[in-house]
């Protein structure tokens, strides 16, 4: 018999089990020992060819249903009538793994309701607070605060970054052809004397314009207009300006 | 009803955003009897059922919200950079409901229940802010106790902790209670015998 | 009009606050024809007019975005004077988490991330002791460093700042990561040209 075993399925042994009781419509509260280890056993042999990080909790619980099973195997002890009592004493062997499974089982329902929750909550949107700060007077930090109270005003931040950026980059991404973002590289050289660092030359953050510059920097080498040289491995670029002008009738990217 | 307690709490929740504002903030903000704001939030509730309104009012981690409706989601969805909502992991899930309704919880009573090393989840989910040290356990080692976060609650839409849904019922008896029984009444029975 | 384009547009103009939208924004994010958005937005103004709201429809060179109402000046006013644990402390506490994660930084940088002026609230966490100048910025506007000081750490109850609690795992990585990357690219590519 042959598994398709996903490995992330499982948050544990205890899971891998609930899986198996499920899947072997198995009364949970009368476990047949021995079929569910030899299950259990297929199971974690391969995973543990994917080297597990929880492996040794799947072993420990693989060593737990082995000792289960070696008990429930023992021949039923039919003592003398005296020690009729000791024998009621004696538990199921299963008992301590099935209630390990139930209270485990309730955990794993409710993280589902959590998993319902997030998805409903998720759709609301909310906004910033807005800025008061104009209508604040400046001393107003008196309140306790702790560390995770500032996580959470990072968080809140960052959520609404999220919901920002796009807006900033459209704003941003205004066309900038290769042809302007030549001359105004030109300019750019001109004010730091003909020399800069590779970095100063591209002063935007946004990736678009990032790569008109680049573009625009290549073509101008290509027309030496300006030469790249480094002084070391690893130090920063520095770019020359040779040429006051450039030829503008030429298509950047015609063939030379 | 004051004239404008609507406005005023409506403008009120507007510049509060996702802080929102405690019942007995707005009452003592807009200087109005518990039983009129009572009334104002419900009106605006009302009132923000109407289909040609964007947003509502919740009550989230105890604070009054107003927040866009869902029906609204997929519009506003293209204003955010990555569309699709970070959900948490199974495994967070997992670390949180235990945590949820087992706080104040340690570490090692949660990877008890769980059968598994929970150290990563529980330090992702304080990361996010959604659990957080709540104190120290009695004893020797003096354990961290684990607890949810106001930022719990908003996360899942809750107002507050009684709101979670309530744990599967255990699916059935025991069958141990029967043996139980069965022990307790054979012992009475027993001590009877003894000391007649 | 399309069914529920007022609720869309109150919905848009809700979550940007501050920012607001633009016309085209606007019609591109509702995909209704410019009348329709122009139609939507009078009867939303209208509808404000109301004396039950307290928020009104603003049109700021091109920018449409919500704001409270003047007559509820007074009321937000208390506000800001009443201070509430999470909305004016937020401001300040947002500011001291960036500067505390991402010290050393300068005030563009925090600017850049919080999308507002900052100046006023680092005046105030400088004034307090929580923050601190710890240098200058390289290159050619030397602008001011800040980081926190011991009083932030004894103020949160922290050994030192690696008991800082952990960012997120996606937080921690940042959208500049990306650009870094590209830059690196770049610098390959240019060696590459460079040398051919």
């Amino acid at each position: 018999m042959s598994y398709e075993v996903k490995v992330d399925a499982f948050e544990g042994p205890l899971d891998l089990l609930l899986h198996l009781i499920h899947r072997l419509e198995i009364d949970i509260y009368d476990i047949p020992v021995s079929q569910i280890t030899t299950q259990y056993m297929e199971h974690i042999r391969a995973m543990q060819v994917l080297e597990l990080n929880e492996a040794s909790e799947y072993l420990v619980m693989a060593a737990t249903l082995l000792a289960i099973k070696s008990k429930t195997l023992l021949p039923v002890h039919e003592g003398e009538i005296d020690e009729v009592d000791y024998e009621f004493d004696e538990e199921d062997p299963r008992d301590e793994l099935v209630s390990r499974l139930i209270e485990y089982k309730k955990y794993k329902e409710a993280a589902s309701e959590l998993k319902k929750l997030e998805n409903d909550r998720a759709v609301l949107y909310s906004k910033a607070p807005a800025d008061l700060s104009e209508l604040q007077q400046p001393d107003t930090m008196d309140y306790d605060a702790n560390a995770y109270d500032m996580l959470g005003a990072f968080q809140k931040m960052l959520r609404r970054k999220q919901l920002r950026a796009p807006l900033s980059t459209r704003v941003a991404r205004q066309e900038v052809s290769i042809k302007e973002q030549m001359g105004s590289m030109v300019e750019r050289l001109k004010s730091f004397k003909g020399r800069a660092n590779f970095s100063e030359l591209f002063p935007s953050d946004d990736q678009a314009v990032l790569v008109v510059s680049f573009l625009s920097l290549l073509e101008l080498m290509k027309r030496q207009v300006i030469a790249v040289e480094q002084q070391k491995n690893f130090t920063e670029l520095s770019v020359e300006l040779r040429k006051e002008t450039w030829q503008d009738e030429e298509e950047p990217f015609g063939p030379n | 009803m004051k004239k404008n307690l609507l406005g005023q709490i409506e403008a009120l929740l507007f510049v509060t955003g996702d802080d929102g504002l405690s019942f007995s903030q707005l009452q003592f903000l807009t200087e109005a009897g518990a039983e009129q704001v009572e009334q104002a939030l419900a009106e605006l509730k009302s009132r923000y059922d109407g289909e040609a309104f964007g947003v509502t009012l919740k009550e989230l981690a105890g604070v009054y919200q107003l927040v866009t409706k869902p029906e609204m989601a997929e519009t506003i969805q293209k204003l955010v950079e990555n569309p699709t909502p970070q959900s948490l992991s199974q495994a967070s899930l997992e670390v949180l409901a235990i945590v949820a309704y087992k706080q104040p919880i340690t570490r090692v009573e949660l990877e008890d229940l769980r059968g598994v090393k929970s150290e990563k989840a529980l330090a992702t989910l304080a990361a996010k802010g959604l659990i957080q040290e709540c104190g120290r356990a009695e004893g020797t080692g003096r354990a961290i106790l684990y607890g949810t976060t106001d930022e719990f609650l908003n996360y899942f839409g809750l107002k507050n902790l009684e709101e979670l849904p309530p744990l599967p019922e255990e699916m059935a008896q025991e069958p141990e209670e029967d043996t139980d029984l069965f022990m307790t009444k054979f012992q009475e029975a027993f001590k009877e015998e003894v000391n007649a």
